[in-house]
């Protein structure tokens, strides 16, 4: 029932390379097709059996991620509220996390929702990667501040975007329709960073 | 532009904000008991002081979460913010 | 004058590097290092321009931000419509021009990029003269994030234009340690040729950076030419010094008027001789250094005025020495000369005497204002210092405070002394601990001596004409026999605004400096009074016998300078204005010829042209294929929204018109949203997915809004229901399949189920596999036809819409936009939320009241509808409208009237036209219109003027085709 | 460049003021109508009281300095081209004594009638303009709609290319329409009702309303008490005080609203333009400023001033629409303090307390009022009455449900 893997097509399908063109000064590059759920657990006697499934305690702090690796591989957990989260995975395993969830969850107050294809994601690394985005990004980036594992929502020059800080990259997630504004915003903003400025 | 707390995600700039004009005006339990005047009252009414004024607010670039403060309306100053199930805070 | 004014040695200028430029059409030189000010000094040109009201010849009177006079606009190497001669870089090939008050607008496109940047620091230091560089290397060394910005082309401030040594060396020695101490400290931002321009709560500082204006032609064309920061700082360290303040006298406008303080710059900076022979006016010991350094500089200063009796004596003995004659209690009366000074009328204060002097250029002090511009902005209180003659800081704000010649303390030492404490105070307060402490150097300045005196004016009575000389008429400026033009005592000389002006205002009634600033326009030009606001708030206050210390001084506003308009647009421009948003399949669209429409930031195809079709033939074809065939079209920006809880339907019960609770799993309905006001908000589709979860719908437009609506609600007012509400727009691909041949194309690539209406029927949905993508396909139809809505993950989008395509083939599959959506709608009879309501319409105005539902006590909206108003019988309601004419289109926005003429007005319009379409299934034109009674006047024969023209209407209902509903089945 | 030459530039000089403009009175003990607010509308209210009704035992009461508060800070847009019947109706009125204004004053208020532009972007924007321009028709408003070409003949500088964000479609054009010198119509008014003996009293805040037997007696100040036999409120921004002093509630709030200035520049826009889905509005001010404004800021403020990202969001747009102004500067940036009715209409008339009278809810269009207000609120004073024109305009609307709601269908409401 899998539809086919090789007519996927992500929002930025075709900017693989004028997203590469800002490298060396910043790697910016689509990481598509990354299963994506919403999480909703108020309730807190779930939070150990869906720790379980997904092989990481649920973030406490605001604005953190938590990793770890469970059953499902690598995943992320990001906290986007009090009660909210959002559950970041290898490509492929949405359907089969969203029922792992449920089970976890059971009859408490809950809700999980596969949200994968509603953003798309975008990593930035680099020496200029940080300045890239303090052209459009009011959040104080500086690792004093937002250390690895932070996990913020704001907003990225007019889109609104999930921007986690990885070790030695930034991920910003952003809806898919606003994600070609987006990239064409980050290309523009690198002019300057640009070995060749066009 | 002001820095709004946020009180989950802390200080945030102004523009991730949503206003949501005065707090504390609770949805009448029975509007259909109300007269005209009064339903009009909810619907249109609503304080407007210059001072202190407890105002609803929501992260609309973040969290999305709604929550409660109480800004001087003169100065713009942030007096207190805090969750909608919490008491308003005595400001001085 | 062509004499050269550039001195042979000293200035911080490269001397190695001439820059040729043009000024008023000469060409000129002058040196890398020169503003243009300092390049025309330097070749003896000191009148810039005429002035605005009275065309008198205007020269250069400050070398920085303050300067009133010199205007200027560049035509090269950028056009720019007003700057001043002071703050204009000079590069090679510049050309600029006086100008007369107005700035000219080049029209030619502007090619630069501007953009902005965010910094964050726990001290911000503005001005990096001696007190902000003690401040911020004193924070810097804690270990802090500093910022440091400062206006000038480099650091060092007022030392720049001085050449004070600093512990046996010069200041530039002291200026560079600092600096590249400052530079080498990790987390240190400084930031030259940056002014801030905007100081405001929260530790919000807006600069602005000119990052290439000074490399000319060279500019690189990818660097933004100017970035706006946006600062947000813990503490803020306001080191902006002060402004010198000018005196009022008789024609103290002619070119060769200087502050005696940009005399020195012109000096010490730019190695320029602002004169041959130079007179000095002051009323405080400052412009004696002036003096004393530019006869040391071998300039000729025969005399030096000073308004006070008692005069600094160890300073005069030094102006002795070099042959300066120092008259105390001296006044200037009144100069002369035509584009350049000639002579100056002097004669002790309050006396019968008077002198002349020939000069060519004249220096005044009137004392300093410190640059509180900024503290003010941010709502600091100021105080009046009598013994300054000026505003100062008058508290400490807790994050942020005033140092050096900002806060009116103008003694070197003291103000790196001030600098190095604030900075330590600063950087306490953000949470650090001192590093090592900043020594403070020890100044060879030369000390005040006697308090400074404040005089705003010359007093009258102090005679004009020289005595025992000839009378010699003056050369009459301007325009002659105004009045005005009569008084030459300028107090807003980019405004022409004189005493008289002033003592007019207050002899007409005015009290307030507010108004005296509105009725002599001082201080409102492009200067913002820098020189002449305090001197008009002293002279109102003496005319009006009021203590400054009672009056406040107008309004600091932001920007402190000007800031171009394109920086602050920055990079929102063009295709970056607004975010764009498109679906999954946009580049399909695209590629297909797709015009579009803008629906909020979406990008909708609107129909797609064959071949040279128009809009109207274009439709009329998709409108067909979808009537007669099958056609499809993208509906993936319609708003979906998740939501799941077992009080979902408790939820959608109040939020919507109808009873949403009674809707089995499986089955879909239509709903109506309005506001607590009764009005309709939105409509869209619920579709229920299980006992708990539900997935509405919403118009395009206002997906984000309903969104919003209902976090609203559920945070704030019933966060008791257990219920969550996810946004899954983006999630789904959505494609209506719509006309007769649509359950054949479904069927071809859904084998998985019976597409037939017994097993599929009307709002009802499934999952399945179309085309072998996971899909959720629902019997929904916005056009009366059969039709499925076809949902998939986003990724697979494109691949189902080609699968359809292909799959439709030989039914001739036709794409269709939102102009035949809304043709297909509104022959139905189906109103648009926006386009056929506007917030003024209920549900029953609407026709709609079978989706109003009577038998919940409670929704959002009902209790207004029982309002008188919305009880009147003669509310405006949605009906249809046939022309007489079937083939005239009526315009969507005509209004209705009774009458077949149009009466005088004012005339009563019945309603108006909604929507208006040219129907292919009707072979006709038809519409919708609101109007006043509608329903009761449906047979009615009614107007809509059009133009000259009265086109008649018939009023029907609002379903045109297939009243009886039978196509919708297939 | 040549010296001496009397420069001859539009708009350079303005025209001077008289050398008398008011007297500075002490407050008596008394009046017959005491009016809150010394702003356009109060001072318009004072003389129109004056000229029409005879009532001149009149004192306007500024808490400030007279005409500094939205008087001071308006765009100046004047334009009658309002949706509602009831709007255009007041509005029209208001523009009719606009026409005459200088002469019945005799002073330069500079009215200008260049036009007004209100451009559509979207294809709603389109429909909705045209029913306006419809509408107005039908009241004899000098409305127009103007396609894209038609919008450059009138406005050559403004960008109509359909290769823009939000290309221009269209517009609606009254050519009516135009701008007036603020400053200068606040004490043209002022002038003329202290001439005809109105005292205008300054840095005298009204802090208390005094009532007795539901009728109003007078009202305490800064100043001191001062007897009433009516009191006509003109405040404002600080309406919701006022009224809550007499023990009124209103359905307005106080928001910011900011304006702009750029430097003086010769002459490039000849007309006002004003643009809703990218939102900006300008006119080139008489010295030859360009005056623009935005929106309101979104949360209640009494502070005279707003957020600067509005500022900037206003830059971008008005570029897209002028390339021209790309290296114009913005030369200072001020704010007021505007009171938003819920359905962006003032509100005009009796209150429940006899001889109370409320003016207010002008949000961020009663500059173009300021005539017709005047005529109509000293109408409804002296009568105790509403006059027809403002008849739809009672507090009670908002109970009834009779709104006239300018927000759902006007374009922006200055
Ligand atoms: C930036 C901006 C742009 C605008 N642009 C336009 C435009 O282009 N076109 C247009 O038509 N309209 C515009 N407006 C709206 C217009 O300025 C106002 O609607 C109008 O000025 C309000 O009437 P007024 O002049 O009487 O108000 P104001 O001038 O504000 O007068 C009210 C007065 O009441 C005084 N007051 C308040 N409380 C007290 C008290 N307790 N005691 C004594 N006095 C008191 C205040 O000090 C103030 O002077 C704009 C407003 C702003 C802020
Ligand atoms: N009476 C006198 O003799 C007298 C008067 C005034 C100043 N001074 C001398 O001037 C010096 C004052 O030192 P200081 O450090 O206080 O001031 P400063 O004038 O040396 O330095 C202030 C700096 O701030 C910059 N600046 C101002 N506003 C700015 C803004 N908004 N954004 C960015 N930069 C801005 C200025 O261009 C300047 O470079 C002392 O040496 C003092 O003796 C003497
Ligand atoms: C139509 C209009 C034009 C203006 N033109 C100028 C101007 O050319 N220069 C200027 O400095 N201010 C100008 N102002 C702004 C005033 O200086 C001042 O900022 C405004 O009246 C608000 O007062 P405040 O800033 O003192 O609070 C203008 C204001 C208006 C309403
Ligand atoms: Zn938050």
């Amino acid at each position: 029932m899998t539809a086919d893997i090789a007519t996927r097509r992500s929002p930025l399908d075709g900017w693989t390379s004028r997203l590469a063109e800002l490298a060396p000064a910043v790697r910016l590059a689509e990481r598509p097709f990354v299963s994506q759920l919403t999480l909703r657990l108020p309730d807190s006697s779930r939070a150990a059996a869906v720790s379980t499934v997904l092989g990481v305690e649920l973030p406490s702090a605001p604005c953190t991620f938590a990793k770890g690796t469970g059953p499902h591989g690598p995943v992320e957990v990001c906290w986007l509220g009090p009660d909210e989260y959002l559950v970041l995975a290898q490509p492929g395993l949405q359907r089969t996390l969203e029922s792992a969830l449920r089970a976890a969850i059971g009859d408490a107050h809950g809700a999980v929702v596969d949200v994968s294809a509603q953003r798309t994601t975008l990593t930035l690394s680099g020496p200029n990667a940080r300045d890239l985005l303090a052209h459009g990004c009011a959040v104080d980036l500086h690792p004093s501040v937002s250390p690895t594992g932070t996990c913020v929502q704001t907003l990225l020059a007019q889109a609104g975007i999930i921007l986690l800080v990885r070790e030695a990259e930034f991920v910003v997630l952003v809806r898919a329709s606003f994600a070609t504004y987006l990239a064409a915003w980050l290309l523009d903003a690198g002019t300057e960073y640009r070995e060749q400025p066009t | 532009m002001q820095l709004i707390p946020c009180p989950w995600c802390g200080p945030r700039e102004e523009v991730e904000f949503h206003y949501g004009g005065q707090a504390h005006v609770a949805y009448p339990a029975e509007p259909a008991e109300l007269s005209d005047e009064e339903w009009a009252s909810f619907v249109f009414f609503r304080d407007n002081p210059r001072g202190p004024f407890a105002e609803r607010w929501s992260h609309a670039a973040g969290c999305r979460r709604w929550f409660n403060a109480v800004r001087d309306t003169r100065s713009y100053e942030l007096l207190a913010v805090y969750r909608p199930d919490q008491e308003r805070p005595v400001t001085t | 004058m062509t004499a050269d004014f550039r001195l042979p040695r000293g200035g911080r200028i490269d001397r190695d590097r001439p820059l040729r430029f043009t000024f008023n059409g000469r060409s000129l030189t002058g040196r890398q290092g020169d503003t243009l000010a300092s390049a025309l000094l330097a070749n003896g040109v000191h009148q810039v321009t005429t002035s605005i009201k009275y065309g008198r010849p205007r020269g250069i009177m400050a070398a920085g931000v303050e300067e009133p006079n010199a205007l200027v606009q560049l035509a090269e190497p950028v056009s720019e419509p007003m700057l001043t001669a002071t703050t204009v870089e000079l590069c090679d090939g510049l050309v600029a021009e006086g100008l007369v008050g107005h700035g000219r607008l080049g029209d030619e496109p502007d090619p630069a990029r501007y953009d902005s940047k965010h910094a964050h620091c726990d001290v911000l230091v503005i001005g990096a003269g001696p007190a902000g560089l003690a401040a911020a290397l004193t924070a810097a060394r804690s270990g802090a994030r500093v910022v440091v910005v400062d206006d000038q082309s480099a650091a060092g401030g007022s030392l720049l234009g001085r050449d004070d040594y600093l512990d046996d060396r010069s200041s530039d020695a002291w200026v560079r340690d600092v600096v590249a101490e400052l530079d080498a400290t990790p987390d240190v931002l400084r930031l030259d040729r940056t002014t801030a321009f905007g100081a405001y709560q929260d530790g919000f500082v807006l600069a602005l950076q000119r990052r290439t204006d000074h490399l000319g032609f060279d500019a690189p064309r990818h660097v933004a030419r100017h970035r706006i920061w946006r600062i947000r700082a813990t503490q803020t360290v306001i080191a902006t010094g002060a402004h010198e303040r000018p005196i009022v006298f008789d024609d103290n406008d002619r070119p060769g008027i200087m502050l005696a303080g940009a005399a020195r710059t012109y000096l010490h900076r730019y190695g320029v001789q602002v004169g041959k022979r130079v007179g000095v006016f002051t009323t405080n010991d400052s412009a004696y250094v002036a003096a004393i350094e530019l006869a040391e500089a071998g300039i000729d200063v025969p005399v030096l005025f000073d308004a006070r009796q008692d005069v600094p004596q160890r300073l005069r003995a030094e102006c002795a020495a070099r042959g300066i004659d120092v008259y105390p209690g001296h006044v200037v009366t009144g100069t002369e000369g035509r584009d350049h000074l000639t002579d100056v009328h002097i004669g002790p204060v309050g006396g019968e005497r008077c002198d002349t002097v020939g000069c060519d250029t004249l220096l005044v002090s009137g004392g300093w204002n410190p640059a509180v511009h900024l503290f003010s902005q941010l709502g600091g209180q100021l105080r009046y210092a009598p013994s300054l003659g000026a505003y100062v800081p008058a508290e400490a704000l807790s994050s942020a405070r005033v140092v050096g010649s900002a806060a009116g303390s103008f003694e070197l030492m003291a103000c790196i002394e001030q600098g190095a404490e604030a900075g330590r105070a600063a950087l306490t307060a953000a949470g650090f601990s001192p590093g090592a402490d900043v020594t403070v150097p020890v100044a060879d300045t030369r000390p005040d001596e006697v308090a400074a005196m404040v005089l705003w004016r010359v007093p009258e009575g102090a005679p004009k004409v020289p005595l025992g000389t000839e009378y010699v008429p003056k050369v009459p400026f301007g325009t002659a026999g105004d009045d005005n033009s009569a008084d030459a005592r300028f107090v807003d000389l980019q405004r022409d605004a004189t005493v008289s002006d002033v003592l007019r205002a207050t002899g007409a009634g005015l009290r307030s400096l507010e108004h005296v600033k509105r009725y002599t326009t001082i201080g409102t030009a492009h200067d913002q009074g820098k020189t002449s606001g305090m001197v008009a708030a002293g002279i109102v206050a003496e005319a009006l016998g009021e203590d400054l210390a009672e009056r406040r001084p107008t309004t600091f506003r932001p920007p402190y300078t000007s800031v171009p308009f394109a920086a602050l647009g920055g990079r929102d421009r063009g295709e970056l204005y607004d975010p764009v948003r498109v679906t999954a399949l946009h580049d399909w669209h695209v590629a297909h010829g797709a015009e579009f429409e803008d629906v909020g930031q979406w990008k909708r195809a609107r129909h797609y042209p064959r071949y040279d079709e128009d809009m109207h033939a274009a439709v009329l074809r998709e409108c067909r294929a979808a009537r007669e065939g099958v056609a499809l079209m993208d509906a993936s920006t319609l708003g979906k929204i998740d939501v799941q809880g077992p009080d979902a339907p408790a939820l959608l019960d109040m939020l919507y018109t109808n009873m949403m609770s009674t809707l089995k799993v499986g089955r879909i309905r239509y709903g109506v949203m309005c506001g607590i006001d009764g009005m309709v908000i939105d409509d869209g589709t619920v579709i229920r997915l299980a006992d708990d979860r539900f997935l509405l719908t919403t118009t395009t437009g206002n997906a984000a809004m309903v969104l919003d609506w209902i976090e609203e609600w559920l945070q704030t007012e019933w966060p008791h229901l257990r219920v969550f509400a996810t946004s899954v727009t983006e999630h789904w691909v959505t494609v209506p399949l719509v006309g007769p041949r649509s359950r054949d194309v479904l069927a071809a690539l859904a084998p998985d189920i019976d597409v037939s209406n017994d097993a599929f029927g009307f709002m009802t949905w499934q999952d399945t596999t179309v085309a072998g993508i996971p899909a959720r396909v629902c019997r929904i139809s916005f056009s009366g036809e059969l039709a499925y809505e076809i949902n998939v993950n986003a990724w697979h989008g494109l691949a189902l819409w080609e699968a359809l395509i292909e799959a439709g083939e030989p039914y001739g599959i036709t794409p269709y936009g939102t102009e035949t959506m809304h043709v297909l709608r509104a022959e139905k009879g189906y109103p648009i939320v926006g386009q056929d309501t506007d917030g003024t319409v209920t549900p029953q105005d609407l026709g709609m009241s079978w989706a109003v539902s009577k038998k919940k006590t409670d929704f959002i909206g009902k209790r207004s509808f029982s309002r008188p108003e919305n009880l009147r019988p003669d509310r405006k309601h949605l009906v249809g409208l046939l022309p007489a004419d079937p083939t005239v289109p009526l315009p969507e926005g005509g209004q209705i009237i009774e009458h077949d003429y149009v009466p005088e007005p004012p005339v009563r319009a019945l309603g108006h036209v909604t929507s208006s379409y040219d129907s292919a299934a009707l072979g006709r034109t038809f519409a919708f219109a609101l109007l006043r009674s509608g329903r009761e006047r449906v047979g009615e024969k009614l107007y809509v003027p059009v133009g000259d023209d009265l086109v008649a209407v018939t009023v029907t209902d609002t379903v045109f085709y297939d009243k009886e509903g039978a196509r919708r089945d297939g | 460049m040549t010296t001496g030459n009397p420069p001859a530039r539009p708009g350079a000089d303005l025209p001077d003021h008289p050398s008398f403009l008011w007297r500075n009175p002490d407050p008596a003990p008394s009046y017959d109508v005491v009016i809150v607010g010394g702003g356009g509308h109060g001072l318009a209210t004072a003389y129109y009281l004056a000229t029409v009704h005879g009532i001149t035992n009149v004192a306007v009461l500024e808490k400030g300095w007279l005409a500094g508060g939205n008087m001071a800070r308006n765009t100046t847009i004047i334009r009658s081209n309002y949706l509602w019947d009831e709007s255009s109706g007041i509005y029209e009125h208001a523009l009719k004594l606009w026409e005459g204004l200088e002469e019945e004053l005799g002073y330069p208020i500079l009215f200008d009638q260049r036009g007004v532009l209100n451009l559509a972007h979207s294809l709603q924007d389109v429909r909705d303009s045209v029913r306006r321009v419809n509408a107005n028709r039908l009241n004899g408003i000098d409305a127009e709609w103007l396609d894209a070409d038609g919008v450059k003949e009138v406005c050559p500088i403004i960008n109509v290319s359909s290769d823009v964000r939000y290309p221009v479609l269209g517009a609606t054009y009254q050519p009516r329409a135009g701008i007036a010198k603020h400053d200068y119509v606040a004490w043209g008014f002022a002038s003329a009702a202290d001439r005809l003996g109105v005292d205008l009293i300054q840095h005298c805040e009204v802090t208390g309303i005094e009532t007795s037997g539901g009728r109003v007696t007078g009202v305490n100040t800064t100043r001191g008490r001062i007897g009433a036999g009516k009191v006509a409120l003109c405040a404002s921004g600080h309406s919701s005080e006022l009224a809550a002093m007499a023990g009124i509630e209103l359905p307005v709030q106080s928001h910011p609203l900011q304006a702009l200035v750029s430097e003086l520049l010769e002459p490039v826009h000849p007309t006002v333009v004003m643009s809703n889905a990218v939102h900006v509005y300008v006119s080139q001010a008489h010295k030859g400023e360009l005056v623009m404004g935005a929106g309101i800021d979104s949360y209640n403020g009494y502070g005279q001033r707003g957020s600067f990202h509005i500022i900037e969001r206003q830059m971008s747009a008005a570029l897209e629409l002028f390339p021209i102004f790309s290296r114009a500067h913005l030369l200072r940036t001020w704010a007021g303090i505007v009171d938003v009715s819920p359905d962006a209409s003032p509100i005009i008339g009796l209150t429940p307390v006899d001889g109370l009278y409320l003016n207010c809810g002008w949000g961020t269009g009663g500059f173009k009022a300021t005539p017709g207000v005047g005529d109509c609120f000293a109408h409804t004073i002296a009568n105790d009455k509403p006059h027809p024109y403002n008849e739809p305009f009672t507090l009670e609307r908002f109970t009834t449900g009779a709104l006239v709601d300018e927000h759902g269908a006007a374009a922006v409401a200055h």
